[in-house]
């Protein structure tokens, strides 16, 4: 067992992924450069001295082009992995992973295979309303993708090499404030978890959640910086006699409906934090889900604690107000006690 | 792949293939039969067939809205292509993709991407592809004059030429953005003068002549192939069909479209072909006949595939 | 009153609008071409022959630039009513509407305002996977717009002129099946509503929704051409004795919650039916919300009839299987009335 | 507006006032008062105040995710771009744009946008905003070399050109997009080459001359007010600092940092001024504290003024 960050974990994934496999390669701004940061979060920092510059390949600043060449490199023999450096920039990328990404396969009649990986940090980090966002339900709603959002080391590792391996367009959504970005990419008020990750190789399969926390009372289901404010919500409940359960979905699509099913089973109550804005968030699909396919095991209305309907703000006071907080969970799980 | 006179009497069956292919798939669009809309190219066959005719079977295409020429050009099957059309599940994409992408990955033709100029990256990520697999293959790009407008044309053609990738840009210049002529929206005269800003060598060619249009593709070719980088042909071409279904060009001047059909492709290289006594009426005559009963049976193979199954619709895709 | 198609209505609005205050104009790619077609779906036909060229604006093909020019153009003074010839592309521009057209007043602490409205043709009409998207849902997701879908010639009418007046940005939606555009650019197989429109001048309040048929047993919500669906569904339910309240919200941003709230609490049973496909869908934020808010006036699951998750394929048969049928929407009814 | 030089003394006196408010911002940055990070322009104060001297109050700036020297240059007052640092309800975006959004558009400085080009698009809506309410305003759109690869790039000078709008756009070579070399990512030596490809007058200016910015902007603002369209500046200029935050620049060559750094723009400006007895030593010295002064009580004024409140956060957006 080697302790390391989520940023070690998933540079871990690629090296041995790309040593494993000659047609994996990186792409994107800044991640290569002699000196330079390692992309925008370090993950990248240092792969070159291994595979060269062309598997670890800096590009313009063309989000346009960088999702378009994935397309193109991985219906043609490659397995690219492509970078932003915040995932606000996505937007820019949209047409090439929805209207090509996403359906290149179907629209060939599965003639043509599209194994690429679009990385992308998220979370608001005091930075304004561009360098702010969660994307993650932008891209829930595109038939074609799969999502995933590692909030340990070990899942960062296990779910990249997966996704790595996937035959389909897989969107990776990483935390800012996770990844635990050393030197002069470390981030102020950053959580960054160390966590054990086996030497041996291992995979994690898409579409199974990871229980943080179990709990009899309320069922929270979270992702990313999220789990961590729950599980601090979690701890202040049980205080005061409050037992959370704290499910980790780690990937939205596809979505391990069976393991929040079999919780609020026992809880009949459930709560969905999400660090995205409230309206239209996945955090709705799973409500929504749940109240065509299980409404009958609840006891009380389905709570969705999520950042305000607004644009990030940038000043810490206001940031911090928008983003749910463990106190706003914490509320959100009393009030639902109520029922 | 044939030489000489050969390949000249190949390059006019394969243009009258196109020609003939697309005046079908108009007529029985008319009759009603077939679903959705049709972009055709008649009119545009020399630059399909000029600039994919020397390809290998493992070089690639990206085409667009506009793809029939290119595909039938890089060898789709003309069945394939015409069940398709059908929306039939023997079409090349198993009727899932329908008239703005066809392709057939196994003869290099990417399924067709019908986001003006968004197979540009495409190719970008094709040629990187071709690139990294230390293989000599090259990937023509086919794009309009409206596509020129585009921000994926700018940021694919600046990385095709830092990269120096075996990437054939290939510009249908046919004056049109649907309705919209190119010299409203752009203020040069050529739109070869964009490869300067990316360092990438360009050439205006007479697109309607399949002889110019493929030394011009041969030069390309061998220099991509070479790893000396992509290449920017604006092929002057015109559309002597609608931009879409049910358009009879409103917009176009009656003079510029004489003009244009003066020069049509397929008349031009017939009569090249008998001035130089490269083939005689009665061949041509036969080679067209054949053409013609090919694309019958086509027709008749697609009528008669099978229809797609409505469950279908929920394979091939994650 | 004058009947009128919905390509009619739309272009009436503009016209009044642009009578009234000749800081609205219009721009996107042939919508004034001589000879042409007054954009995709003939809005604009003929509107330059009183206002001129300048005003009714062709394009090059540059989406990011249409988008980008009418946020700059809304912040300085002018009123830009811009559209896309089909809602997916979209995606080309979704950086400005995304990150600058939906945050700028915010950003700047309100001190610019961003007066546009923004034009996008939804809807399957067998062109396959990137011709045919309903991308209500992308954009409801974004704090700082608001979103409405007309579905008749007088709610297109009303709702545009509301959206040319508002100081935020508003986004169109459009449906092809419904424009009754003429001539070439008629649509096999398309509804095109004739509907009454008043003479005399009139604004629709944005969030204020539509009964378009009482009842009493089951509430449908749907929008644009699914209220038509979902009509022709009521019409075989009500042989059977089940009496369908088909609602249609008419903006999606506002949403009148309290509309469908008083219906179900007549009907106690919920069905949203969306042409858009279901993960993450617009309908996932109304089921979320009423699970939220309104669960207990509910006696059975909230059911989602909406276009199943995969690109939309070209061969009719199967396009006519993924979107929503009066049959499907029949049968969920039946369902729902087992509870 | 000052002429002869009064003017270049007052834009040595604006120079100072923008290096020096960055030095201070820096200095803040470090001692952990301010949020979020920091993107400096110390080096490129002449094309800043070069570009922007001459414009009206009614004309406009479009700026990126460096913004400060701009906004200063365009009028944005002192005290509200150093409260907004301090994230205080008066800081020009109370509080809620930060450091990459600053503006002020009573003063014609839009937000700025931290989307790299992002803002040009933007730039081509207030031309056309201009031409279409008959004024002669015009507007500066700055953004990097960087950007200059960004496909927003090329839709927005196309669309200017065709347009003759009136749009200045100054893009400030700085060698640098973040940690990238220009040179790595483009093939041609001079971004100014690309204004051929949309018809649009291009120079390559000494972007830390701030006498040659300034005439150059003097023409291409006379050219837009006249209605005769956009002119497209490249300033070479280079970055004193860091690309943002703690960027020790790692990634530059120290001779060619060392070159640029003999050019910084005030130095020269300062020996120009003392060489043609424009003014005393002892006169600059007078200015300079004038300036460091304002900047102090500048700071005071944010740390002085109330900070935001929560629910603020909900209010100015629908
Ligand atoms: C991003 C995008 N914008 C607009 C369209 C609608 N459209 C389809 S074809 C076309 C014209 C394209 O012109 P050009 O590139 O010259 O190709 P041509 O049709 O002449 O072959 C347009 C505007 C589209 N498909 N994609
Ligand atoms: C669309 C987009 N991609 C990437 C970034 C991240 N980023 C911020 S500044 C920057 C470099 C910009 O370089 P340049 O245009 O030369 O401006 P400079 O920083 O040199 O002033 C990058 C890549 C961004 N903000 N937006
Ligand atoms: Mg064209
Ligand atoms: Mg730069």
């Amino acid at each position: 067992m080697a302790k390391m960050s989520i940023a070690e974990a998933l540079r871990e994934a690629i090296r041995e992924e790309m040593r494993r496999d000659e047609r994996v390669f990186c792409l994107g701004e800044d991640i290569d450069v002699e000196g330079g940061f390692g992309g925008a979060f370090t993950v990248t920092l240092g792969l070159s001295k291994e595979f060269g510059h062309e598997r670890i390949l800096d590009t313009p600043i063309s989000e346009i082009m960088i999702a378009g060449a994935a397309v193109g490199a991985a219906m043609t023999g490659m397995i690219p992995i492509a970078d932003v450096q915040y995932g606000d920039f996505l937007f820019c990328m949209m047409d090439q992973l929805a209207n090509n990404a996403a359906k290149m396969t179907y629209m060939s009649g599965g003639t043509v295979k599209v194994p690429m990986v679009m990385r992308a940090p998220v979370g608001a980090t005091t930075r304004g309303a561009q360098h702010a966002q969660s994307l993650e339900s932008f891209f829930t709603h595109i038939p074609g993708l799969k999502i995933i959002c590692p909030s340990t080391a070990y899942d960062a590792k296990g779910l990249l090499k997966t996704a790595i391996r996937d035959e389909n367009p897989v969107v990776v959504f990483e935390h800012k404030l996770l990844y635990g970005s050393k030197g002069t990419r470390a981030e102020k008020s950053a959580l960054s978890p160390v966590g054990e990750v086996p030497e041996e190789e291992y995979l994690i399969p898409f579409g199974v959640g990871a229980i943080r926390r179990a709990g009899t009372d309320i069922t929270i289901v979270a992702t990313l910086l999220m789990v961590y404010k729950a599980l601090e919500a979690a701890a202040v409940l049980e205080e005061e006699g409050i037992s959370v359960e704290v499910i980790d979905p780690r990937t939205l699509v596809p979505f391990d409906y069976e393991m929040v099913i079999e919780s609020i089973k026992k809880t009949s109550r459930l709560i969905i934090v999400e660090e995205d804005t409230k309206r239209n968030g996945w955090g709705a699909e799973v409500a929504a889900t749940i109240a065509e396919e299980a409404l009958y095991y609840l006891d009380a209305p389905i709570k969705r604690v999520a950042t305000y309907d607004v644009p990030i703000p940038f000043a810490p006071i206001m940031e911090n107000f928008v983003i749910p907080s463990p106190a706003r969970i914490a509320d959100a799980a009393r009030d639902l006690m109520k029922y | 792949m044939k030489e000489g006179n050969e390949k000249i009497i190949d390059m006019y069956k394969q243009m009258f293939l196109l020609r003939n292919y697309e005046d079908k798939i108009y007529f029985l669009f008319l009759e009603g039969v077939m679903p959705g809309t049709i972009h055709q190219s008649q009119g545009q066959e020399a630059s399909a067939v000029g600039m994919l005719y020397d390809l290998r079977k493992e070089d690639y295409l990206t085409s667009t809205h506009r793809p029939a020429g290119h595909c039938l050009a890089k060898g789709v099957s003309l069945e394939s292509m015409m069940a398709e059309m059908f929306a039939k599940s023997t079409g090349c994409c198993k009727g899932k993709g329908g008239a703005m992408h066809t392709g057939d990955i196994t003869v290099g033709a990417l399924p067709a991407i019908a986001i003006t100029a968004g197979g540009m990256p495409v190719a970008v990520g094709v040629g990187l592809s071709c690139k990294m697999r230390k293989t000599d293959n090259v990937v023509v790009c086919f794009f309009g004059d409206g596509a020129s407008n585009e921000g994926a044309f700018h940021e694919a053609m600046n990385a095709a030429a830092i990269w120096s990738l075996p990437v054939i840009f290939a510009c249908e210049n046919n004056l049109y953005g649907a309705s919209t002529h190119i010299n409203r929206v752009v203020k040069i005269n050529d739109l070869a003068e964009r490869g300067s800003a990316y360092g990438i060598p360009a050439e205006v060619v007479d697109g309607n002549d399949v002889l110019k249009v493929n030394e011009a593709a041969t030069r390309a070719i061998d220099r991509a192939r070479k790893g000396l980088g992509p290449t920017f042909l604006e092929l002057k071409t015109y559309r002597r069909c609608g931009h879409s279904r049910n358009d009879a060009c409103g917009y176009r001047d009656k003079a510029e479209e004489k003009e244009w059909f003066d020069k049509d492709p397929l008349t031009r290289l017939k009569k090249h072909m008998l001035d130089h006594n490269i083939i005689t009426q009665e061949k041509i005559e036969a080679i067209e006949q054949e053409v013609m009963a090919r694309i019958e049976s086509a027709v008749d193979y697609a009528k008669a595939s099978p229809d797609v199954k409505p469950e279908d619709a929920l394979t091939n895709v994650y």
